[in-house]
């Protein structure tokens, strides 16, 4: 943390959080980062995820958004991958 | 003017219908449409022994009631219920339902089969299949289109 | 081959959906479409207060049997169950129920309306519509065509 | 009966029976009738029926028949206004 670097809660779904291993960890991230560095930046924490990530949409404190969003300190960022519900 | 979202329900538990079809029809409704998504035995030919579903609760709901919204606005019906269930189903069990009503028949299937194929498409859930020899998060719909559409 | 329609009920007491959809639903089942004919409180400009049906019962029974049987032979769908009240239905009361089951929603849905629509043009049973001031039995479709077509 | 005539069993339902002011009652026909000489007869037993048989239909022991069906004695004949079920 300090002037260059943001906490932010992590959240998996599905494909996503059983081969991680996991559903919801905080990350790190360059201030000013948009939703798709965090993208990259959990391809670069789980290297297993790199497959599954492709397809991945974004959402952001519980809405959809786009991968140009700028994320803030605290904010909740969910990885999501093609839905399959009904 | 009152939404026509009137009963959004994500849940763990046995669904039951009796509620939504309570909730959605008025003195004016003439028809109700009850959609029942329920857990087959087979898939691309295996046989499916049970299914887990997965969901982003806060983000499911949302787009839940903004789905109802959306079909609320576009057709000419009264009102739609929803819910949908998470966690282990069982061959027979009900996934997903849907109800709406209105004046005539016609608008209230439209409207009905809009939505279920609406939810399957924007929804954050996620459907795993189990068969006996294993079991794999199946393929879905991705959500760009949905993260920019109700946007 | 096992016959589609699994339950067909003519009732003067209050309809109750649970049965018909527990007959339609099988293992192999991945949507159920429920229809429900709800009386409304309205109809071309009028305030409705009541309705009384009236039914020719044997006929009604049968020819609910001949469209659910049709219906499944038409459609790719498992079963079909129907049920029909008659007698006075209070506004919001259920007149008619319409269950179909299917692998697919699309199927469920096309074939549930289809049967809806076939029942209003062959099933012999009247309503008569009361107001504040009188009533009178609907106009209806003739049912030369619903003679002729099962035949 | 004797040899030129039948007894039927008539059915009315909805506006028929309520204006003819009954449901079901039987009626003598000539031997050889068909359901459509049923519906004439019924006609000019209650000639109040006349605007409303028009449009009926006809069904004979339960199932729908044209009107050229030959009738016997003891069958049940319906007149069948236009439905309005559902």
């Amino acid at each position: 943390m300090g002037h260059f670097g943001m906490q932010i809660q992590v959240r998996l779904f599905a494909a996503l959080a059983e081969t991680a291993g996991t559903r919801a960890f905080p990350l790190d991230v360059p201030a000013g980062s948009d939703a798709g560095a965090v993208r990259e930046a959990v391809q670069a924490h789980f290297p297993q995820l790199r497959g599954l990530c492709g397809r991945a949409g974004i959402a952001v404190n519980a809405e959809y958004t786009g991968a140009d969003h700028v994320v803030k300190e605290g904010d909740e960022i969910a990885l999501i991958p093609p839905v399959s519900g009904g | 003017m009152q939404s026509g979202a009137v009963l959004i329900q994500l849940t763990d538990e046995a669904l039951d219908p009796a509620p939504l079809v309570e909730s959605v029809r008025t003195d004016a409704s003439g028809a109700v449409a009850l959609f029942y998504g329920v857990v087959r035995d087979h898939n691309e030919g295996r046989k499916v022994l049970y299914l887990e579903y997965d969901a982003y609760r806060e983000l499911a709901e949302r787009q839940m009631r903004l789905v109802a919204d959306e079909i609320v606005a576009a057709h000419d019906i009264e009102r739609v219920a929803i819910a949908h269930r998470f966690g282990r189903l069982e061959i027979g069990e009900t996934s997903l339902l849907v109800a709406v009503s209105s004046a005539h028949r016609a608008a209230a299937f439209d409207a009905c089969h809009a939505a279920v194929d609406r939810i399957k498409q924007t929804v954050p859930i996620w459907k795993k299949e189990f068969w006996a020899e294993g079991g794999v998060w199946l393929d879905g719909t991705p959500v760009d289109s949905a993260g920019e559409s109700p946007a």
